[in-house]
């Protein structure tokens, strides 16, 4: 389709501009980044010590336990298997930063090159790209999820790695409208003049110029990435069982809803709170790389 | 709703909508396997020469009586007069033989037709009089008559079996909408007694939890079959509803492949058996509803035996075994195909045999595409968890070396043979012994005989809540006011 | 204007082709033999090689998909290896009831959106402002999932006022159709309206600093008036492409919520599908979606040109 | 309050932004068809003065005093905005600098006009769509009716621009507010527009307060003038006086930094901190020999005025017996038929591209050691040409040579030695450093390709550094910009940082793309005094460019007129400026707007 329009890329997020003027000011950060970069900081520091500690092991069925409503011993409760959810959101939190990363990291490691190649070599090789991609585009990465789960098995690889294709045209739009604005600049052309390779070019000037975007754009799929990945968990699609996940974690605690509420209350507001830092982040970002945005908020 | 209390809707009295779990995705069971389609039309549009009562013991059904010769093979029916199909035609002895037929023929592709391998002829006598000759005198064949394999077809009426299926029984197939419903409606030319509800609803639901907030909501009137136990204490508290736990054929089975490290060592598959707190894994994976059976033989089975306890909870008998195979440390992938039950489980057994230095890594296999491929079809895995549902299928499981148990059946085949062409009691003897023979090799342990849960509006009575086979009886539902 | 329409079409085959080609590769190396999978685990090898001649998954890859394709074109989807029935009319069903689902949920959603998104905008300075900027935010965080539990069991389960779920087609009963639509619709539009409340709030922030709006104010319009009358519009292309965005993301992502309502979309057929391995289904399913997400594509591309009359003369 | 005797009364305006104070209490009063204008440099506040009165400004802003204006009641400051909004349009009215973006892009250009006459019921709907059409006729757009109907991306910056002056003028305000009207536009449209204000304020009796940084243009609209820095008017008086007798040195500083025709004792343009030596009143007199020279074609030869001692005449010396030099000199680039035609990328697989023919058959030849001048209205071709010049594009047809190098089909790896001859400056100096560079690095990176240097050897850290410190030195650098980036400098300062860059690899020819049209004209004469010593410093071949007649003829020995991608007239400066061939040079000479021919014709 003919959505080159520099408009906002595929997840619709508005493109800032590149960041001709990031450095101006050390304007203080805006209450969004800092609330978004607790909330972040929050679930990876939980993440990071269930790595080492958990109160119980988050995968040990204790029969005997099973369904406990909160108490000291147990501060969330346990679940069916007598598990204890405490830990088991704790150690949910490394799932759901680790799809995040993969996916956002395989879209940013397939999706920004092609965008700058594509930004920088106009013409057949670009044009091919930016088709390419819109194909890429008419598979969203829920239905890659769901058809990767048939052919390669439903599970947490998978997901990563198709939610992150299924991102990746939203990268390279971002990647290539930045560096279409970045190749129009005239220290672009300085540096041509001064004999700079076109690779030294992509490095040096349209790679650290275009960074903010991508950041911003990488905090919104990273959310993007955890609803998702709750979702398919929901649908049995995701991570399976009995590597905890706060998606099954909701999904098991449906039958309990009524009886024993805890068990929805704590997945669901880790997912919430995980998704609104990434995005509190991201607008947080935006405001910061895009001054203009900034006396409004 | 018909009946219930909240939904607030006044439908007759003459209807029900039913909520179920596992939708059919065609009507016929000749060519596509799964027990979701005989649960709709065995009984309800299809009927059989025999049925298996709630009790798990053979009624006549379309034939009267019969009469089985001394040596056990040439069984004579007299069939009901002025039976008529759906589509008009007469029911007579031909359609019974074009029936048999067909099983064995090309036309029928599921795997159970080798339940009738036995039958050598059947001939029409007259129109009501048909004559089965078997090869060899079979306990089984008769039961199995009173299964799906039985079911009498219509010569001019399997062109389309799959949405369009024409049988005897007291129902025809209304409408089909994948995905959401079928409705039966009854037959006013029903040759036996007519149902009180003529207008049944069968809803499918992906998910236990939606079919219970369906049915808390007025939109269905019960559940058959919940996948969701621990949904069953809140509606034991209301007196609005019933809550039934009938038997079924469905035996939890904790597959060990026999052919493979560490499982072709009978010691190591002992040790299993010794480590697995059963009563535990029907408490924690299905809220307490099950049957502990010790073998794979359901109660309602002619040769059941409580062989419960043959391997007690034992965990330090289990960790020696191991240690007396030189397989201690083990470690072994468990391949869980993705239904709740096998889910559930999987999560306390794996705990259980850690207990005893087994070290299980849950491997989810797809149900039923990947595991069927992997598991089933090419037994590439170490062990596993189903549940199989089929009636007497203890045979199909063990006495075959090339199914993926891969259980060494040469010590039963014979006894298999003889148990089966014996008198009916020396086939309850034979296969009691056949079954002890395999539980002593550990082929695989049954964990628990699964529960055929069932929650329905109070007012509804008429339930056939015993899954005895996979058909869902629907003629004896009447609302009680 | 035609020249653009055309290329458009143009691109709009081609990617379709791609596409389609793209998928039923991606189908054929799916594990899972779709025979062992219909006829059941006790099928006899000829019972097996008889179907596989009878569906034709026997034939070479090329022959398979040319005779796809050939039938794609005239819109048969085929016979289900599965289910033995025509996919055509099936697909046919579920694509409506996703559509009226997801097409609904979009109106709701942007009926909440548009207003909301501009007051969160106008007053973004004022604690109104920030109060509905928050709300949108936490509602973009919530799974919709969630919404939907929820919703179920406050609204059916608890208070009785609608039903669980299910579906009844609109044709069959109206008034039992609309019932039923209420809580998935909510769940489904809700989240999407906490969304398109952001970006229109964005967009809208973005347009106030525009210019020309300070030149419709140096007319004497209202700071309002203004953005009603000069602003609207031209927020309207950042909103179009979410909107476009939304709903093709929805046309999947809907999925969810037809399993928590038990509705038989396109998505659910599609799960089913998978599970079933049911190849022809799956392959056709995912033809469609890919065909709804292209065309929600040029779409929204026409739709850009119509809003803005600098995109009319490109080309 | 009679609304006759004022068309707006500004009382102790002030505007605060926090703690800092934007507009410090100004007090002006614009009598009915009385033409005032505020003049001074970028971030004075000139514009914030004219928001404040239009009642715009953000609410971030505080402000204090009163603004009346003719026909609004008293003190117009803190009322609501629906009431100015009544004001807004019909009192008074306003046309903004950015004509590209000020009307609204989706909505049919005589729709806008129509609707500040519905909006203010000054006409019915039916009535309103006529008078717009009439009123678009009135600002001089040709065909009227069918330019109602177009699109604001479908009209020229001028039309645009005439476009928001038929919308100001629509309901005949007592007061015009004009912020900037002209910078964006070319000179011959500056004109055509600057006549159509005055034209339409003086049959309207319309007060007008016009706002400019452009000491020629005020002095060619107004009758008096404000002159703001910092916030606070400095001085006010009617042109005549304050141009002439300036009696803030501020106001001194501006006019001789304006008057690229004279210069100090050394041959460098008078900057706002050299200005004591400059007299004000020699604008008067040159204006009188101005006039002459126009007047009579013929005399070719200018004659320079009695200025004082103090006072050299332009660059007119050295550049003549440099001309003479080069005039033997072998060309060092030398173009022959160059064409350049842009393929607009297509829209789609059967999208028709389009075609733009930047440049259409360029014959010339640069010398060494020439300054050779480019001018030109915009869309002309200049950039594109230097871009080919400098190989970074490629011609479509003719030849280019440039120091022995053919750049018609060079690849990359061929244009080594073109790249170490040749450098360029940038138009906009921000737009031209790398924000995430330190200003180090932006001098030091052509050092970092070994070809570009004369040894060939590329050069270590330590030889980068001393070689960067030192070129910072020679543009007025202090040595610690280096650690600092782009952003923390002024715009004057960063086209240093521009030029260092350019020369610090020690080129033979510098390419300069309107260097100085971004600056404020105090910093305007520090650059250009800046570039000229270094051209003479280093032997630099100069290529300049720019729209800015006056610039050019300071600067270059050369002039090459474009016009639509073809050169219409070259020659040496003087001539060409004196006795333009061309009717198209003409004209351009005419347009430009000079502090000598606008007070003399004041
Ligand atoms: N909304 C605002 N908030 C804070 N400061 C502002 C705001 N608007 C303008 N300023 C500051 O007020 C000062 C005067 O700005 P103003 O736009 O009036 O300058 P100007 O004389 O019009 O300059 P130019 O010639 O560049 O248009 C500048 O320092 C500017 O940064
Ligand atoms: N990359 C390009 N693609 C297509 N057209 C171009 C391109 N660059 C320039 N043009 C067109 O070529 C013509 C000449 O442009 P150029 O930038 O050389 O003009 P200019 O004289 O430098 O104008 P200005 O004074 O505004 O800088 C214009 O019509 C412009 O739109
Ligand atoms: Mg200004
Ligand atoms: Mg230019």
């Amino acid at each position: 389709m003919t959505t080159h329009l520099d408009a906002p890329d595929a997840t619709g997020v508005p493109v800032p501009p590149p960041t001709t003027t990031a450095r101006r000011k050390r304007a203080r950060p805006g209450i969004q980044l800092i609330i978004g970069a607790s909330l972040i900081g929050l679930v990876a520091i939980v993440a990071l010590v269930s790595l080492v500690w958990t109160p119980y092991d988050p995968e040990t069925t204790v029969a005997a336990d099973r369904l406990q409503f909160p108490s000291a011993a147990h501060w969330f409760g346990t679940d069916r298997f007598g598990r204890d959810v405490l830990s088991a959101v704790m150690a949910g939190s490394q799932i759901t930063l680790l799809v995040g990363f993969i996916a956002v990291g395989i879209a940013v490691v397939v999706g920004v090159p092609l965008g700058i190649l594509a930004g920088m070599r106009q013409g057949r090789l670009g044009d091919l790209i930016m088709r390419g991609n819109d194909i890429l585009l008419a598979f969203p990465g829920l239905l890659l999820a769901i058809v990767f789960g048939a052919v390669f098995g439903a599970g947490t690889v998978t997901a990563m790695v198709a939610l992150g294709i299924g991102s990746i045209p939203a990268f390279a739009r971002v990647a290539r409208s930045g560096t279409l604005q970045v190749m129009k600049t005239d220290y672009v052309f300085a540096a041509r003049a001064a004999n700079r390779s076109e690779f030294r070019i992509a490095l040096r000037h349209v790679l650290p110029n275009i960074s903010g975007m991508i950041v911003v754009q990488c905090s919104v799929n990273f959310g993007i990435a955890v609803l998702a990945e709750a979702g398919l968990s929901f649908l049995g699609l995701g991570t399976m069982p009995p590597t905890p996940s706060w998606g099954r974690m909701l999904q098991e605690s449906q039958q309990f809803l009524g009886s024993y509420d805890y068990l929805a209350i704590a997945p669901g507001l880790a997912i919430a709170v995980a998704v609104l830092g990434f995005n509190l982040l991201g607008d947080g970002l935006r405001d910061r790389f895009d001054p203009k945005m900034r006396s409004n908020r | 709703s018909a009946g219930s209390s909240s939904g607030g809707s006044d439908t007759p009295s003459d209807a029900i909508v039913i909520g179920l779990t596992g939708e059919p995705v065609n009507l016929d069971f000749t060519t596509t396997s799964g027990a979701a389609i005989p649960q709709v039309v065995m009984n309800n549009v299809y009927e059989g020469l025999v049925t298996i009562d709630q009790e798990g013991e053979l009624q006549p059904q379309l034939a009267e009586s019969w009469e089985v010769s001394e040596d056990g093979t040439v069984y004579d029916f007299a069939l009901h007069d002025e039976v008529t199909f759906s589509d008009g035609e007469d029911f007579t002895a031909a359609d019974a033989v074009f029936s048999i037929e067909r099983v064995q023929s090309d036309a029928w592709l599921n795997g159970t037709k080798s339940k009738m391998d036995v039958v050598a002829s059947a001939e029409a006598v007259s129109d009501t009089e048909l004559r089965v000759t078997l090869s060899r005198p079979s306990n089984a064949w008769l039961f199995d008559m009173g299964t799906y394999v039985g079911a009498m077809f219509s010569e001019t009426g399997v062109d389309d079996l799959a949405t369009t299926p024409i049988g005897t029984g007291p129902y025809t197939v209304e409408s089909f909408v994948s995905g959401d419903r079928i409705t039966l409606a009854g037959r006013d030319d029903y040759w036996g007694e007519e149902p009180d509800i003529t207008d049944v609803t069968l809803r499918y639901f992906a998910d236990a939890v939606a079919s219970t907030n369906a049915l808390r909501s007025g939109d269905i009137d019960m559940v058959y079959n919940m996948q969701a136990p621990d949904l069953m204490g809140q509606f034991e508290s209301d007196d609005a509803f019933q809550v039934i736990e009938g038997t079924s054929n469905g035996e939890i089975l904790l597959s060990m492949n026999n052919r493979v490290a560490p499982f072709d060592d009978v010691r190591v598959r002992q040790a299993v058996m010794y480590a697995i707190d059963r009563q535990a894994v029907i408490d924690a994976a299905w809220a307490g509803y099950g049957t502990e059976i010790g073998a794979m033989v359901p109660p309602t089975d002619p040769y059941y035996e409580d062989l419960t306890d043959m391997y007690p909870y034992d965990p330090e008998k289990a960790r020696e075994l191991l240690a007396e195979a030189g397989a201690e440390d083990l470690s072994i992938t468990f391949d869980v195909p993705t239904r709740p039950y096998a889910t559930a489980v999987s999560e306390i057994v794996v705990s259980q045999l850690a207990e005893v230095g087994i070290d299980a890594s849950i491997q989810s296999s797809e149900f039923p595409a990947v595991w069927l491929d992997k598991v089933f079809t090419q037994a590439d895995y170490q062990m596993s968890v189903i549940l199989a549902v089929e009636a007497r299928d203890v045979l199909a499981t063990f006495n075959n070396p090339d199914y993926y148990i891969g259980y060494d059946n040469s010590k039963i085949a014979d006894q298999v043979i003889a148990a089966d062409s014996g008198t009916p009691e020396e086939y309850v003897s034979g296969m009691q012994e056949v079954v002890r023979t395999i539980s002593e090799d550990a082929a695989s342990d049954v964990l628990f005989l699964f529960p055929n849960l069932v929650v329905a509006d109070a007012d509804l009575d008429g339930i056939a809540a015993n899954a005895v086979t996979e058909s869902l009886i629907l003629s004896g539902l009447t609302w009680s006011d | 204007m035609a020249r653009r329409l055309l290329s458009s079409l143009g691109q709009f085959l081609a990617t379709l082709l791609v596409a389609t080609a793209l998928i039923f590769v991606m189908l054929r190396v799916m594990p899972g033999d779709p025979a062992v999978v219909a006829l059941g685990i006790n099928a006899t090898p000829e019972a097996l090689a008889q179907w596989r001649a009878e569906y034709g998954t026997d034939q070479s890859l090329a022959l398979q998909y040319l005779q796809w394709m050939g039938g794609l074109v005239r819109g048969d989807f085929g016979t289900s290896y599965v289910t033995s029935q025509d996919l055509s009319p099936l697909i046919v069903d579920r694509v409506q009831v996703t559509l009226i689902l997801v097409g609904l949920s979009m109106l709701l959603a942007l009926l909440v959106a548009v207003p909301l998104g501009m007051l969160a905008a106008i007053r973004h300075q004022h604690p109104s402002g920030v109060v509905l900027s928050g709300i949108s935010q936490v509602g973009v965080a919530v799974p919709n999932f969630l919404v939907g539990v929820l919703l179920v069991a406050v609204f059916a389960v608890h208070l009785g006022w609608f039903p669980s779920g299910g579906w009844v087609a609109p044709a069959d009963d109206p008034v039992e159709f609309a019932r039923r639509l209420v809580l998935p619709v909510i769940a489904l539009g809700s989240v999407q309206a906490a969304i398109i409340t952001r970006y229109v709030r964005s967009a809208v922030l973005e347009i106030m600093r525009e210019d020309f709006l300070r030149t419709a104010r140096a007319k004497g319009l209202t700071k309002g008036a203004a953005l009603v009358r000069h602003g609207l519009r031209n927020a309207g292309v950042p909103v179009v492409t979410i909107v476009g965005v939304q709903l093709a993301a929805m046309l999947i992502g809907s999925v969810v919520i037809e399993r928590v309502f038990v509705i038989p979309g396109l998505g659910s057929l599609l799960v089913d599908s998978v599970g079933n391995r049911d190849l022809l289904a799956v392959q056709a399913i995912v033809a469609v979606l890919v065909l709804l997400v292209i065309l929600i594509n040029f779409l929204v591309d026409l739709a850009y040109t119509v809003l803005d009359p600098r995109l009319r003369k490109a080309a | 309050m009679t609304s006759a005797d004022f068309a707006v009364d500004v009382r102790g305006l002030t505007v605060t932004a926090g703690s800092t104070t934007l507009v410090d209490d100004v007090t002006f009063r614009i009598a009915p068809g009385e033409r005032v204008g505020l003049i001074g440099e970028s971030g004075s506040g000139k514009s914030v003065t004219s928001t404040a009165i239009m009642g715009l400004l953000p609410d971030t802003l505080s402000t204090s005093g009163s603004v009346s204006v003719a026909g609004g009641g008293d003190n117009l400051l803190g009322k609501s905005d629906a009431r100015l909004a009544r004001l807004r349009g019909s009192a008074m009215s306003m046309v903004f600098q950015e004509p590209m973006t000020a009307l609204n892009p989706l909505m049919r250009v005589g729709r806008q006009v129509a609707e500040i006459m519905t909006i203010h019921r000054t006409a019915s709907p039916a009535e309103a769509d006529r008078r717009a059409v009439a009123l678009l006729d009135d600002v001089g757009l040709p065909n009227p009716a069918e330019t109602a109907k177009a699109y604001p991306h479908q009209l020229s910056g001028g039309q645009r621009q005439r476009v928001m002056l038929a919308m100001a003028l629509a309901n005949d305000p007592a007061l015009l507010v004009c912020d900037e009207p002209t910078t964006a536009l070319d000179v011959t449209v500056q004109k055509q527009v600057l006549d159509l204000v005055l034209r339409a304020v003086t049959e309207r009796g319309t007060g007008l307060l016009f706002i400019t940084h452009d000491l020629a243009v005020v002095a060619s609209v107004c009758e008096r003038v404000l002159v703001m820095n910092a916030g606070v008017v400095v001085e006010e008086g009617p042109i005549e006086t304050v141009f002439t007798r300036p009696q803030h040195p501020y106001t001194r500083g501006l006019l001789a930094a304006s008057d690229l025709t004279a210069t100090d004792a050394g041959g460098r343009l008078f900057t706002i901190a050299t200005a004591a030596g400059y007299d004000p009143a020699r604008l008067r007199r040159d204006a009188d020999a101005e006039t002459a020279a126009v007047d009579s074609p013929s005399s070719t030869v200018r004659t320079p005025a009695e200025a004082p001692a103090a006072v050299v005449e332009p660059s007119a010396a050295p550049v003549s017996e440099a001309a003479d030099a080069v005039s033997t000199a072998p060309p060092i680039v030398s173009v022959r038929g160059l064409t350049k035609t842009y393929v607009r990328s297509r829209s789609g697989l059967f999208g028709r591209a389009a075609r733009v023919e930047a440049l259409r058959g360029l014959d010339f030849d640069i010398r060494e050691g020439e300054r050779f001048g480019i001018v030109g209205e915009s869309g002309s071709g200049k950039s594109t040409l230097l871009r080919i010049l400098s190989g970074l594009d490629q011609p479509t047809s003719g030849d280019v040579e440039v120091v022995g190098t053919s750049l018609r089909g060079a690849k990359e790896r061929d244009l080594g030695e073109l790249r170490r001859t040749l450098q360029i400056v940038f138009q906009d100096p921000m737009g031209s450093l790398d924000p995430r560079m330190s200003v180090g690095d932006i001098v030091a990176e052509p050092l970092l390709n070994p070809a570009n240097l004369r040894s060939g050897v590329a050069a270590s850290p330590a030889e980068r550094r001393r070689l960067v410190a030192e070129m910072l030195d020679h543009v007025g650098l202090p040595a610690a910009s280096v650690e600092r980036f782009p952003h923390e400098f002024s715009g004057g300062q960063r086209q240093r940082i521009s030029i260092a860059r350019a020369l610090v690899c020690r080129p033979r020819v510098l390419v300069a793309d309107e260097p100085v049209s971004a600056l404020d004209v105090s910093v305007r004469a520090q650059v250009l005094n800046l570039l000229a010593d270094l051209v003479d410093e280093y032997g630099l071949t100069l290529v300049f460019v720019s729209h800015d007649l006056g610039v050019v003829r300071h600067l270059c020995d050369t002039v090459a007129v474009m016009r639509a991608g073809e050169i219409v007239e070259t020659g040496p400066t003087e001539q060409l400026y004196d006795a333009p061939a061309h009717e198209y040079t003409r004209q351009l000479v005419l347009a430009t707007p000079t502090l000598q021919h606008t007070l003399e014709n004041a």
